[in-house]
């Protein structure tokens, strides 16, 4: 069964090559839902009971003469509980967002299907295909921007991520002599290091950590908003779903810890992932480009998975994959609405968007919602993710880690309150806007349907991945449907909301006992002064954050991305002095022949 | 837990709601008299506060800009109060089991966001800016705060405020955080913070009524800005007394059968006298500007926080 | 208080004494400083004379005012913002004019470019005499206009509602166009 | 063995070649180049025939007589590589000749590079 | 059934001699010599797929006397790809030109195959002049300043490079009179240790200049730059295939020792980093691919030199690696005749193309750098494979601004080019998914 899947996405892949674009999204929308239903299968296998559709857990498919080994584990189960549901929704969403079919949804099936494989993958060789599959498939994705920085800097880190995988596989292949991933037991000493080393670097620049986030700001504020929304939602969570499979299923985690005697170096992760966390916050609160805030809050927000998985106790793996879960749906939620916006308005600078809140408003309830996910507020489940780190980073009492993280979540406040006056309050600058077609706003209010289950029921998502962390040998921590206990503290939704709809009450009674009337915008006080529209100095949005612009970007600017480009450069200038072997003298060459002539003579005969 | 159980917990929680709304006001309204008594005039009686609110909540006219600058009053008020509610007051646990220190911290960001929408969705520029401002000052004090709050957490190994407290009140007096050499460092940063998390001058850079009229504030009027006035009130005896809580043992000094009593006299004492010297400090300096702000919080304050961090570490990693 | 949850219309007469009360004790005051006669106002909120005791705090914008002060002389250019402003203010809501200029034009009398009576254009409670007023006189206009609220007198917001056209005809005469503003509806 | 005559034509063979390279190496001139491309064939060719040759041996000619005679491998192969010599001589001169229709000149001057 | 291979050289030499009487029909008869080889070749390649090797001793000459060939599997692949790539290139290019066209390029065509199938290194000599005078006359014949240039420094190179090669022969020869590799491999010990290094330093250095191996590769830019892009296409999927083969042919045959598959290793290293290297920074699109062809000959080179230690994963991986590179670089070198890649067609397979060489699954290029990783990881070349990544992020540099750049409007390519470069670029893609080419490269026939 698992091979009509893969058959039907890869042929249906093909046929939206030579369709129209509505039949190109319908074909995708439901080819896409397949997967799901084996999703639904494997339930059966983890304690849910569920109907039947008869699909193996097991699978081995042959390609150029090698046996792929397919199938799912608990593990790879919650990950694609995360992962395979946003691929239809977004082909729901894409069907008025393109306005023809050129190239965009056979790649965006070629990704969906290798995500797919990526998942099921039981093997080294397998994992490494598809995932060489889907760099491809999105790198031509990322092709469709026609962007000099996003094309160049996403094939070479993607390649980059490839190669460090494949290193560390390498390692791991000649250690134990066999591909199955379930062989792997025997890695230690230098070997071992290296390899977990390389595999969580090579992941690492799929799940944009930070020094190898370079490509993210160009390729997600450049690439089309439905890819860029499975780009950050679903793709990024792969390269964490490697670094889970290696780290605790595998045991690299115990590697790192035991490498050397003082130094566990997983520590290394969490202050990577908190350093990310902290500078892409700081560097996404100063974006203007409503798609460049949203990649370096990406950044940011994936950071806090590193964490939890470099802390490396129950408590943050727990933390890390409630957080994995959460931002793939909200932040899919934020590129879709943005890209509703640009839809309507055709703009993408904050600062010259504004007032979509009253023409958008199921949009801006969407990305309302998303935002309240993304910024932590209590009873999202976005919050209870974050506290399980906090309270990790506290129990293991990583006094680096921690500011790092809180200060992080303070500044998506700001970033998040950027995007909501800048595009969506503020001057009505749009009056004929109108809002975005039903096919969006559907696929935008689906995606937010798991974030508000998991608000006020934190205790089922914990349900959720207790196979996946049980079969790790990872401990899932005590809860009941509303409240999360720790050592340390406890955490009750349920409580939350019940108060927080008390203490409505008294403000209920004062908002109702007196009638108020709604102005028109431009009834605004400004010293008497009547409101000039579209004069870009009055809108706030402008320029906004300007006072921490000048104290905070100095120490972030020339970051990472910065450094890449010396490289490039770098190797441009040696690419340079190389060139100058060919002079273009025949008799230059021949001396060349000659000497070669020599040279392996003399070496052969004298070594 | 039976129907009894819960009436009686509603009823402390709707006693202390009001007991916090009150004091608020009435602190608000000494503090205005002090700022008039440092400033060598009379000042308004110290009531005024509730004649003030009372006024606004009674306008005839009140000037909305849509339903989301509805949400400003709605937000403010109902997530004050939430954190008032889960913070242990004068030894009273009320809802702080349920919750932690990390919780109150992002509880108190709800009002603050509600506050922001509704500003914003008024369109007014000054309250973007205003907005702006104050978020930038979050950011700013946020920091020595958090540093603080973690030498703390990691001293008494829980994140709730509840165990805080109860750790700090073995001894009574004794055993305040505030009494070791460490968490008096902490304390000043704290306290520094807590003067930005007021918007006390010198820190009341976001609703400065001369540059940007009265920043985030500048569209709100009758029940809209009497509700920002009742959410302040409410701010100013959360905030302190979330200080007592973390650094003075949330005010208990007494056990016993009616210690109450003593610990929410001892509570009440302990938040006016933060509050008073807040008052001082805000009377007897000007204003910073935003980046003057931040830069005092995130180097000299969050230093002083990290030396005490860094001692609190080392004392418990032996 | 007075509170009326629900539909129901709100009258001037159906206001409770308590909101009466409250109402006169805390004015709060937009300054609206055109004319020399700001300078009047730093001694009024300072420790001389010390407004603050009324419960008269000076606000910055309309919304969060009940009392528009306007101190001194209004050209035609300055009178549009008045006007805009006191539409901004939410009822009830009294104006104070301050000094002769508002009265009849004072020293500027014969100028080509101020007004001459601001009872024309927005309706005054209380006005303030000389050129220019003392500081005490500035006290006594807002005890007078205590007396006014108390008394139930004060109610130049009502008439402007009432007589809306013709505030917006006098005011039409003087700038040749309408100005943006709405007139408040119950 | 016998060296006397042999010898020689391997220091024949040596001078031949480093003539012919030098002249590669040396000459701008394409047509010297291959001037000296020729020579250098020449050399190898001359290589080719000295290792076939027998000391007193005759040419490899089916007679009875004949008992001892050169090898005729080699020069099966320099007949061959004779004629490959020529075709490139013959061509290298054609391409000589458009060369110099383009540019006028056979010095080459520099062109393609890096 | 019984084969013949030598109809697979014969049959394009004949064709080649008769167009010059039948000027008219130039075109006509090298596609239908090239139809036959493209069959032929089909049906000795299935042959060998079933049957296993094939030696044919020419007009009854037994070895070492008499003309050799030897086919095994891999170079029935070779001259599968050679004589298919070959056809379909030339009914791309082949009605541009006249019927001296037609006559080099049927010339250079047996020539590749020839050094492919031949047993005896003096042909191999033989068939290197015939491929490298048609060559030469290729290049010229788009007959700018450019394109004779470029040959002109081929033909030096060429002259030198063939006068080694004859050294080398003419040292083998003296000590073993013989030229069958076969027979040369029984006795190479018997040789005369530094006679021996000699003729393979020879060797490899005149086969080298073919095969594009740094340094001697100095013609490569200026001639692929020069060569109108049919005939930079066929120089990228025949000569330097061929070329690289016969460098195989010779170190794995008569020379297996260690030193030179590390002398082998060592070059092939250097030339993919040089290659790599000094295409990183090129404008020029032709001169650009004709670096990167270099970098992939190393990579060719790397994979047969470790060969030694493991032979069935560096085997398949050069199997791999020279089919990725011959289809997509000569479908690259098609699409490079116009300046932009818009359209469908030209979109792809420059995509497809790329995408090969760079290494990513499902296509050929993939398989190739994974059963390279294997060898070499085998022998803990660290150093080694670290450069490969280099290299490989240095491609993916310089590729993804080829990209770039030649996005554009429609191209203005007619249809054969655009068919002929779908096909070729197919190959890549096919080979990589079906389990052909890993059965064909692991069958236990290669009896060296």
């Amino acid at each position: 069964m698992l091979d009509i899947i893969f058959a039907e996405l890869i042929i249906a892949a093909i046929i939206t090559f030579f369709v129209g674009k509505k039949i190109a999204s319908i074909i995708a929308g439901f080819i896409s839902i397949l997967p799901l239903f084996a999703l639904i299968d494997w339930a059966n296998n983890f304690g849910f009971k569920t109907i039947s559709f008869g699909i193996e857990r097991q699978m081995n498919i042959s390609v150029a003469g090698i046996t792929l080994h397919l199938g799912i584990t608990p593990l790879s189960w919650f990950f694609a509980l995360m992962i395979l549901p946003l691929f239809p929704l977004i082909m729901l969403y894409s069907y008025s967002f393109f306005k023809e079919n050129d190239g965009f949804y056979p790649f965006m099936l070629f990704a969906f299907a290798s995500t797919f494989g990526i998942l099921l993958s039981k093997d080294m060789l397998s994992l490494f295909l598809f995932w060489e599959i889907m760099s491809w498939s999105s790198f031509l994705l990322v092709y469709r921007s026609r962007d000099k920085e996003a094309i160049i800097s996403y094939l070479i880190f993607s390649v980059f991520s490839a190669f460090a995988i494949l290193f560390g596989l390498m390692i791991l292949w000649h250690e134990n002599f066999s591909l199955l991933l379930s062989d792997i037991g025997r890695i230690n000493g230098i070997y071992g290091f290296i390899a977990i080393a390389s595999l969580i670097i090579g992941f690492s620049v799929k799940s944009v950590l930070m020094p190898l986030h370079a490509w993210a700001p160009f390729v997600y504020s450049k690439s089309d908003e439905p890819f860029v929304a499975f780009l950050s939602g679903g793709l990024s969570k792969l390269g964490y779903y490697g670094m889970f499979l290696f780290l605790f299923t595998l045991n690299g985690v115990k590697i790192l810890q035991n490498y050397t005697p003082n130094v566990a170096w997983n520590y290394l992760l969490a202050v990577v992932g908190s350093l990310s966390a902290f500078v892409a916050t700081m560097l996404a609160i100063m974006q203007d480009d409503l798609r460049k805030l949203l990649a370096y809050s990406s950044i940011g927000q994936l950071g806090y998975i590193a964490i939890g998985f470099g802390i490396g106790t129950p408590l943050a793996i727990t933390g890390a994959l409630f957080q994995a879960f959460n931002h793939a749906f909200f932040k899919a939620v934020l590129f879709l609405a943005a890209g509703a916006v640009a839809y309507r308005t055709g703009k993408w600078k904050i600062s010259e968007l504004g007032g979509l809140a009253y023409r958008m408003p199921l949009t801006f309830l969407a990305a309302l919602f998303a935002i309240f996910a993304l910024a932590a507020i209590p009873i999202t489940s976005g919050f209870a993710a974050k506290w399980l780190l906090y309270e990790a980073a506290i129990q293991q009492k990583y006094v680096f880690i921690a500011p790092l993280m809180l200060i992080a979540g303070v500044g998506a406040f700001l970033y998040s309150f950027r995007i909501l006056y800048g595009v969506f309050l503020g001057e009505n600058r749009y009056p004929d806007v109108k809002e975005a077609p039903k096919s969006m706003i559907a696929a935008m209010f689906i995606l937010m349907l798991p974030l508000i289950i998991f608000v006020v029921f934190p205790g089922y998502m914990l349900d959720l991945m207790k196979p996946a962390l049980s079969n790790s040998g990872i401990e899932s921590i005590a809860h009941t449907k509303f409240a999360i206990e720790t050592s340390l503290a406890k955490y009750n939704s349920m409580a939350v909301l019940i108060t927080l709809i008390a203490a409505m009450v008294p403000a209920f009674i004062i908002y109702k006992a007196r009638k108020h009337r709604i102005t028109s915008f431009e009834d605004n006080y400004l010293a008497g002064e009547p409101y000039e529209f579209h004069n870009p100095s009055m809108h706030a949005a402008h320029n906004f954050y300007k006072p921490l612009k000048g104290v905070v970007l100095p120490y972030f600017e020339p970051g990472a991305t910065y450094y890449f480009e010396k490289i490039y450069k770098g190797i441009g200038i040696l690419s340079n002095g190389i060139r100058r072997i060919y002079t273009g003298f025949v008799q230059d060459y021949a001396i060349y022949v000659v000497i070669f002539l020599l040279a392996v003579m003399g070496w052969l005969i004298w070594m | 837990m039976d129907v009894m159980g819960i009436a009686i917990k509603v009823a402390l929680l709707t006693a202390y709601a009001v007991i916090g709304t009150c004091v608020g006001l009435l602190f608000m309204g000494i503090g205005r008299k002090i700022i008039a008594r440092v400033h060598n005039r009379v000042g308004p009686p110290f009531y005024q506060n509730f004649i003030d609110v009372a006024k606004l909540l009674s306008k005839k006219t009140n000037i909305s800009h849509g339903w989301i600058f509805d949400l400003a009053l709605l937000f403010s008020i109902s997530g004050i109060l939430l954190t008032l509610l889960f913070l242990p007051i004068g030894g009273v646990q009320l809802l702080s089991m349920e919750g932690d220190a990390f919780l109150v911290l992002y509880l108190l960001a709800i009002p603050a966001l509600g506050f922001a929408l509704g500003a914003g969705a008024s369109g007014n520029p000054n309250a973007g800016v205003g907005v702006m401002r104050a978020l930038v000052m979050m950011l700013s004090y946020e920091l020595p705060f958090i540093i603080t709050l973690i030498a703390l957490m990691i001293y008494y190994d829980t994140t709730s405020l509840a165990t805080i407290v109860r750790m700090q009140s073995i001894n009574g007096v004794k055993s305040w955080a505030i009494t070791m050499p460490p968490f008096m460092l902490a304390a000043f940063a704290a306290d520094m913070a807590l003067q930005g998390m007021l918007m006390e001058q010198p820190f009341d850079i976001p609703v400065a009524p001369h540059e940007i009229a009265s920043g985030p504030m500048v569209e709100f009027g009758g029940k809209y800005l009497g509700s920002l006035m009742l959410y302040k009130a409410i701010a100013l005896v959360a905030e302190t007394t979330l200080f007592v809580d973390l650094f003075l043992g949330g005010g208990v000094v007494a056990h016993g059968n009616f210690a109450f009593v003593i610990n929410f006299i001892v509570w009440l004492a302990l938040i006016f006298l933060l509050f008073i010297l807040s008052i001082l400090i805000a009377a007897s300096f000007p204003r910073f500007r935003i980046e003057q702000a931040f830069g005092f919080y995130w180097k000299y304050e969050a230093i002083i926080a990290a030396i005490s961090l860094i001692w609190v570490y080392i004392l418990v990693i032996k | 208080m007075g509170l009326y949850i629900g539909d129901k219309m709100m009258k001037y007469e159906e206001w409770s004494k308590l909101a009466i009360k409250v109402s006169k004790a805390s004015l709060w005051m937009l300054h609206f400083c055109t004319g020399c006669g700001a300078i009047e106002m730093p001694p009024v909120m300072t420790s001389r004379y010390d407004m603050e005791r009324f419960g008269i705090a000076p606000m910055a914008t309309p919304r969060q005012a009940d009392v528009l002060l306007i101190t001194g002389y209004l050209t035609v250019k300055t009178l549009r913002r008045v006007i805009q402003v006191y539409e901004q203010m939410q009822s009830p809501k009294y104006v104070i004019a301050f000094g002769s200029c508002t009265i009849n034009g004072g020293m500027y009398w014969d100028s080509y470019n101020t007004i001459k009576h601001l009872e024309k254009y927005i309706p005054v409670d209380v006005y303030i005499t000389g050129c220019m007023p003392r500081p005490e006189g500035i006290i006594n206009a807002f005890i007078k206009l205590m007396e006014l609220i108390d008394e139930g007198k004060a109610r130049g917001w009502e008439k402007y509602q009432k007589y809306y056209d013709k505030y917006k005809e006098n005011q039409r005469r003087v700038f040749n166009f309408e100005i943006e503003g709405e007139n408040e509806e119950y | 063995m016998n060296y006397a005559l042999v010898t020689p034509c391997y220091i024949a063979v040596a001078a031949l070649l480093s003539i012919g390279l030098y002249g590669v190496v040396s000459k701008r001139n394409l047509m010297k180049i291959f001037i000296s491309l020729s020579i250098m064939e020449t050399g190898v060719n001359l290589l080719l025939i000295t290792i076939g040759y027998v000391p007193e041996g005759t040419a490899p000619i089916e007679n009875a007589n004949f008992t001892k005679y050169v090898d005729p491998l080699p020069q099966a192969l320099v007949l061959t590589a004779i004629v490959i010599g020529l075709s490139v001589t013959a061509l290298a001169i054609a391409m000589l000749i458009s060369y110099y229709e383009k540019k006028g000149s056979l010095e080459y001057k520099g062109g393609m590079k890096w | 059934m019984v084969v013949h291979p030598v109809l697979l050289i014969a049959i394009p030499l004949i064709a080649a001699f008769i167009i010059p009487l039948a000027k008219k029909y130039g075109f006509a008869i090298a596609a239908g010599a090239m139809a036959f080889n493209m069959g032929y070749a089909i049906g000795m390649f299935s042959y060998i797929y079933s049957h296993g090797k094939i030696y044919e001793m020419i007009a009854g000459f037994k070895p070492p006397v008499g003309i050799f060939l030897a086919v095994d599997a891999l170079s029935a692949m070779l001259a599968l790809l050679i004589n298919l790539f070959a056809f379909i290139n030339f009914i791309a290019i082949g009605k541009e030109w006249n019927y001296k066209f037609s006559m080099l390029y049927l010339l250079a065509i047996a020539g590749s195959t020839g050094i492919v199938l031949t047993g005896d290194i003096f042909n191999m000599f033989i068939f290197f002049e015939i491929t490298a005078v048609a060559s030469y006359a290729l290049i010229a014949g788009k007959k700018d300043e450019k394109a004779i240039e470029g040959a002109i420094k081929y033909m030096v190179l060429g002259s030198i490079a063939s006068i080694f090669i004859l050294m080398g022969i003419a040292l083998i020869y003296s000590q073993l009179k013989t030229l069958n590799i076969y027979d040369i491999a029984a006795r190479i010990s018997s040789m005369d240790e530094k006679i021996k290094w000699a003729s393979f330093a020879l060797l490899l250095t005149g086969i080298g200049v073919e095969a594009e191996i740094f340094p001697l590769n100095g013609w490569v830019p200026a001639a692929y730059q020069g060569a109108s892009s049919g005939v930079a296409s066929l120089l990228s999927f025949g000569p330097s295939k061929a070329a690289i083969y016969a460098i195989a042919r010779i170190m794995m045959v008569i020379f297996p020792f260690h030193a030179t598959y590390e002398i082998a290793l060592y070059v092939g290293v250097v030339t993919l980093v040089i290659g790599e290297l000094a295409a990183f920074m090129q404008e020029d699109v032709k001169r650009m691919l004709a670096y990167s062809s270099i970098g992939q000959m190393g990579l060719i080179l790397i994979a047969f030199s470790l060969a030694s230690q493991n032979i069935q994963n560096a085997l398949i991986a050069a199997f791999f690696l020279i089919i990725s590179h011959a289809s997509a670089k000569s479908s690259l070198f098609l699409l490079s005749r116009s300046p932009s890649m818009g359209g469908a067609a030209c979109k792809y397979t420059g995509i497809v193309g790329v995408l090969s060489i760079i290494g990513m699954p499902p296509l050929a290029g993939f398989w190739g750098k994974w059963y390279l990783m294997l060898a070499a990881i085998n022998e803990k070349l660290w150093l080694v494979i670290m450069l490969v990544f280099f290299a490989g992020i240095v491609e993916a540099g310089y590729f993804a601004r080829y990209l770039h750049k030649s996005m554009g409007n429609e191209s203005k390519l007619n249809l054969r080019y655009k068919v002929a470069m779908v096909v070729m670029v197919s190959f890549t893609i096919l080979l990589g998914l079906l389990p052909i080419a890993y059965k064909m490269a692991s069958l236990p026939l290669w009896g060296w």
